[in-house]
């Protein structure tokens, strides 16, 4: 009986010949990433467990994103904690200022193909695109883990989804799962694990692949995968042993549903105002007039995406009146578009460049919106009230999409 | 078999984690301090007229979103004794018990309930509205462990030796 | 009898011939400048409390969003949207997120000559152009909007006469610093502070706007630089042309003259919570950081990046310390990431923002938390003015700051 | 008559009213943090007709006139300080809340006494003693009898 890339993977970990969905069974953690939000709630239920020290510290990645720079005082207080528990349990992988905790696990090299990594941020899904079962959990599980090194899993039931062809030059991976979350709906993948296989998913980069993975959860599920490939290899400064090459679904493996498009059918596409799922054609909303534009977030902050908006914005600017906001997912990836002139030509652009990090998209900082506002934003998330009042619309797209609607003053499908 | 009454409050499809509690209020400092905010950007006034045993009931995809624990957390500390929805995100299904808040998938309570009224529910075994009796599934054993154990920390504590 | 720079600007403004110290005038706004720390409530008052709301000259007026930017809140973004729509509304040059308010009135719009009123304190900076800018409220700003005109207390002038040259290491900041730990944080009340002397003739635009922007933290109206070949040639380079170009006269009154020389300048630092408690660097050396902050309308052009860039080049911020680096506005932001300053920052470990206020005015990005400890080249350092109202702020130079963040407490630059 | 609030010299404006809390829609939402830093109970303890009494330099610092308005909004009925810095005395006139100069009074009584102030005479009266106030140049003096700046301008026929 063939096995599913999810299944290979705990099997692997949990030393046994071959699991299959429902299974309960109890995993190795490989690495944790850790949180500024959750760090005193993690801290707190270890010590109210009773550990003393960390199973391994060198698993333990601790990363500040999501309130750098302070926009509170008692912000501050998280960092406190955390470094406290640094100093208390000897841990070395600590990022104060780096950007987004996702984009730093793989970019950093934590993370490596057939991987089991936990982490207490619901998007920690972003590292099945490396090949790395990842996905997000609790503080007090979190705790757990840190004191045992383990965690029970139930083996989810797989979910196919090919793609073969050719995306059109207007679509990013961003409308691909943005659709595809659109025809699953907002919990049709709940529990389970989605692969993605296909000639348009071998074309794609890395971090295209990324997007896809961190939006997995937006359709419920627990895990996406894609299989590690030569450019996984070179992204992950790795090469594949056989285990890794082995992490293909088999011919004979069982899905639960195989989901099949043709790349050329996507088209660049927007997730309405409240819901991940409420799909339309960006086509559909030409002329909606729109107050801000945010690119970023661990969905869409990368080099590719911010060279993607320079290229829309080349020899352009912001509508007037509108606010573009282009927050880096990293440290890196900041520095990158800095050398390669990205960055110059959105700022020229009129773009207000923060500093990398969570920004906008966690909804405590980086352009809060009002009643009334509208905004085109290349994260997640678009629930009531994220960015601001529950009545503030918030519209999900790709980054060319964001850029050009920017430019535009309003929603439009001209890139 | 474990049975309760309680008044509910229903709430719809895709009651996300932002919903029941914005990250805005994430690095409260307490659980107490954050619980007033629950559900604000739906229903701003629901936490406070929340009273000790009363039950949400809820249609699908209740705990989308992020893996933020105050969401179960802060449900619990508004005294909610159970959770009942059409189904259940899969973070927030497993930050509920490992904290002890009961959550029960029905599937058609939901679409029959209405706001204010009262239900009995027998653990495991079904929901009594008006007189009709809606099944419910047993929890899987694991699951059950760490409820009797009274929560995730518990578990552990009694791990370590303590308490 | 002859009059200072400043009183010939009132005259200027006022239509008259001369005006002396202690008179009242009406005068002409020739600019105004509101930002989105009170333009919400200038707005609500135009439309609720005006019997015949109007606006005397909407070319006159410029609006900008910098402190709260991208905003932390619905409420701030509120805010923010009611002075967005008023400028839409009636035609105002809007700015949002560019740069600092006085940043981009020093690169865009002041004129030697002019006056101008700001709804912000550090308004005083427009003198190193030349120009009469002062802080008013929202009322005074809202009066001149609908009238054009305003009422002004003719100031007394103090003349600062400036001797020699920094040495090297030592900055404007330092000198500004030092006058007003000298002269106290209400020694020119009321007052303008003329700067003048061969010293005066050393300092660039961007040096004397380090001196005239923290005048305030002096008690003083404003200070101000004659539009001496210096400054026309920085109008002249972004296309502008003096409204008048005035000197004071020999006769002149001055309520008190002082001589600073600029070679016995140390580097130095205002400990908390005053900006006049001023005492050589060295003493506070070794004082623990949480946080570093070099940008502000003080202290955030490309001359303070330069010198804090050469001192974090092939070095680590140390590993406790935030260290913001914040320019005052996108054209220098951008000169910074040409020149590869903002690269080495980035290396470094330094956190670079959106110019913006920052932590300067303590709310929105950077803030610090309590019992903090923040070194700053911001304008202030009351209590509690960065943040927890346990924290603390020294105020240093761009160099200061910049071998702060390196060593996680406090040192100066050639402790490194 | 009414009470006294003392504060310090050099009292800065982000003390009476710090920068997190400019930015909220309407004075009314900012007043209840005033003097926070300080004395987070002022706004719960200070009644209509109260007086707040300053050394030197009063106000000094930034030009926010939400610092002036909040006392003004809880009531504030005068500040009486030795020295008032430039841009808060100016704001305060125009939102026609009174700022006496008085070198003798801050130094002669004590937080919590009481006083009251005839603007009339220019005389402070607390502990049974007199103190002679400096009275307004004549300008500002009737801004602040008619109200304030903006009801000064309401009054006038040309606007």
């Amino acid at each position: 009986m063939g096995q599913t890339i999810i299944e290979k993977i705990i099997a692997h970990n949990s030393k046994a010949d071959s699991v299959k969905p429902g299974d309960i069974v109890t995993v190795n953690v490989d690495r944790v990433m850790l949180d500024d939000i959750m760090i005193p709630f993690i801290v707190d239920k270890f010590h109210e467990m009773g550990f003393t020290k960390v199973w391994d510290p060198d698993k333990v990645v601790l990363i500040y994103d999501h309130l750098v720079p302070a926009s509170q005082q008692d912000d501050t207080r998280h960092y406190r904690v955390g470094d406290a528990f640094v100093k208390e349990c000897a841990l070395t992988h600590v990022h104060r200022s780096d950007g987004i905790c996702h984009q730093l696990m793989t970019e950093a090299g934590y993370v490596k193909p057939g991987d089991v990594v936990f982490g207490t941020d619901s998007h920690t899904t972003t590292y099945g695109c490396v090949g790395a079962f990842s996905t997000g959990i609790g503080y007090t599980e979190m705790a757990a883990i840190l004191g045992t090194g383990n965690l029970w899993v139930k083996v989810p039931e797989t979910i196919r989804v090919e793609i073969e062809g050719t995306l059109p030059e207007s679509v990013m991976s961003k409308d691909v799962i943005l659709r595809l979350i659109g025809d699953l709906g907002a919990d049709g993948a709940t529990y389970r694990a989605l692969e993605f296989t296909g000639t348009a998913i071998d074309e794609m980069s890395v971090a295209s692949r990324m997007t896809i993975a961190n939006m997995a959860i937006e359709a419920g599920a627990k895990c996406a995968l894609f299989s590690p490939d030569e450019k996984t290899a070179k992204y992950c400064q790795t090469s594949l042993d056989g285990f890794q090459k082995s992490l293909r679904g088999d011919e004979d493996a069982h899905y639960l549903q195989v989901i099949t498009y043709q790349a050329e059918d996507f088209v660049p596409v927007m997730a309405c105002p409240s819901q991940v799922d409420k799909i339309r054609k960006v086509s559909e909303l030409e002329g909606t007039v729109i107050d801000q534009v945010f690119i970023g977030s661990c969905t869409n902050g990368r080099l590719e995406d911010l060279q993607a908006a320079a290229k829309v914005l080349e020899g352009k600017t912001v509508a007037p009146f509108v606010k573009l906001i282009v927050t880096p997912a990293s440290r890196k990836v900041y520095e990158e578009a800095l050398a390669c002139g990205a960055l110059q030509t959105l700022l020229k652009a009129g773009a207000i460049i923060t500093h990398p990090g969570c920004g906008l998209c966690c909804g405590r900082t980086g352009g809060i919106l009002c009643d009334g506002e509208r905004v085109v934003a290349t994260n997640n998330r678009n629930f009531l009230g994220r960015m601001g009042t529950s009545k503030v619309e918030i519209y999900l797209a790709s980054p060319a999409v964001a850029a050009a609607c920017a430019a535009a003053g309003k929603i439009t499908a001209r890139i | 078999m474990e049975q309760f009454t309680g008044r509910v409050w229903t709430l719809g499809d895709d009651i996300d984690t932002d919903i029941i509690i914005p990250t805005e209020y994430l690095a409260l400092k307490t659980i107490e301090e954050m619980k007033q905010y629950g559900f604000s950007p739906l229903r701003p006034e629901l936490a406070a007229q929340i009273r000790p045993g009363d039950i949400l009931v809820a249609g699908k995809n209740f705990g989308c979103g992020s893996s933020r624990e105050q969401a179960p957390e802060v449900i619990k500390a508004l005294g909610i004794r159970c959770v009942i929805a059409k189904s259940f995100a899969r973070i927030f299904f497993r930050n509920a018990i490992n904290n002890g808040l009961l959550l029960i998938e029905q599937p058609d309570l939901y679409d029959d309930m209405k706001e204010g009224d009262t239900i009995a529910v027998t653990v495991n075994q079904d929901v009594d509205y008006q007189g009709k009796r809606y099944p419910i599934a047993s929890l899987p054993e694991n699951l059950v462990e760490i409820i009797n154990a009274g929560g995730l920390v518990k578990a552990m504590r009694r791990r370590n030796g303590i308490g | 009898m002859g009059m200072t720079i400043a009183e010939k600007i009132i005259a200027r403004a006022a239509g008259v011939d001369s005006v002396r110290a202690g008179d009242i005038h009406t005068v002409n706004l020739d600019r105004m400048m509101s930002n989105d720390g009170t333009t919400h409530l200038t707005v609500d008052m135009y439309y609720n409390k005006l019997k015949n709301p109007q606006i005397a000259d909407v070319k006159k007026m410029v609006f900008i969003v910098d402190h709260n930017v991208p905003s932390d809140s619905a409420k701030t973004a509120g805010s923010q949207k009611k002075m967005r729509d008023f400028a839409r509304e009636h035609g105002i040059d809007f700015w949002e997120g560019k740069g600092v308010c006085h940043q981009i009135m020093m690169e865009h719009y002041v004129c030697p000559g002019e006056l101008i009123f700001g709804a912000d304190s550090h308004t005083c900076t427009y003198g190193a152009l030349g120009a009469f800018g002062t802080g008013v409220g929202c009322t005074d700003l809202l009066y001149g909007m609908v009238t054009g005109t305003s009422w002004v207390l003719v100031p007394e002038t103090v003349r600062f006469h400036l001797a020699g040259r920094l040495p090297e290491g030592v900055y404007p900041r330092d000198l500004m610093l030092t006058i007003i730990g000298e002269i106290g944080a209400n020694g020119v009340n009321y007052q303008v502070m003329e700067f003048d002397g061969e010293g005066a003739k050393t300092l660039s635009v961007n040096d004397r706007m380090v001196l005239c922007n923290l005048a305030v933290e002096a008690g003083a109206k404003t200070a101000i630089f004659e539009a001496d070949e210096i400054a026309l040639e920085y109008l002249r380079a972004r296309g502008r042309k003096p409204k008048a170009v005035f000197h004071s006269d020999p006769d002149a009154i001055y309520a008190r003259e002082y001589t600073f020389d600029l070679s016995k300048i140390v580097p130095v630092a205002a400990k908390p919570d005053f900006v006049d408690a001023v005492v050589p660097a060295s003493e506070v050396c070794g004082v623990h950081i949480d946080e570093a902050f070099l940008g502000s309308c003080n202290n955030g052009r490309i001359d303070e990046l330069r010198v804090g860039a050469a001192i974090l080049k092939g070095r680590k911020v140390a590993e406790h310390v935030r260290f913001l680096v914040v320019p005052a506005s996108r054209e220098v932001y951008l000169q910074a990431m040409e020149e590869g300053l903002i690269q080495i920052f980035m290396e470094s470990g330094a956190i670079v923002m959106n110019p913006n206020c920052s932590v300067c005015w303590g709310s929105c990005q950077g803030v610090i938390g309590e019992n903090e400890v923040l070194i700053s080249t911001g304008t202030r350092n009351f209590k509690g003015r960065a943040g927890h109202p346990s924290s603390k702020v020294y105020l240093g130079s761009a160099a200061t700051v910049a071998a702060s963040a390196v060593k996680g407490e406090i040192c100066t630059a050639d402790m490194l | 008559m009414g009470k006294i609030f003392k504060f310090h010299n050099d009292l800065d404006t982000d003390q009476i009213i710090a920068s997190q809390y400019l930015l909220l829609p309407t004075i009314d939402e900012m007043k209840v943090h005033t003097f926070e830093s300080l004395d987070p109970e002022f706004p719960a303890r200070v009644k209509p007709g109260d007086y707040v009494v300053g050394g030197e330099n009063f106000g000094c610092g930034s030009s926010r006139e939400q610092a002036p308005a909040v006392l003004k909004a809880l009531g504030v009925q005068a500040v009486v300080a030795k020295s008032f810095a430039r841009i808060f005395y100016r704001n305060a006139i125009n939102i026609g809340l009174p700022v006496i100069v008085c070198k003798e009074l801050p130094e002669a009584v004590q937080d919590g006494e009481e006083m009251e102030l005839s603007l009339t005479e220019g005389i402070a009266k607390s502990g049974g003693r007199e103190f002679p106030c400096t009275k307004l140049p004549e300008y500002m003096q009737q801004i602040l009898n008619q109200g304030g700046l903006i009801a000064s301008l309401n009054r006038r026929s040309d606007f």
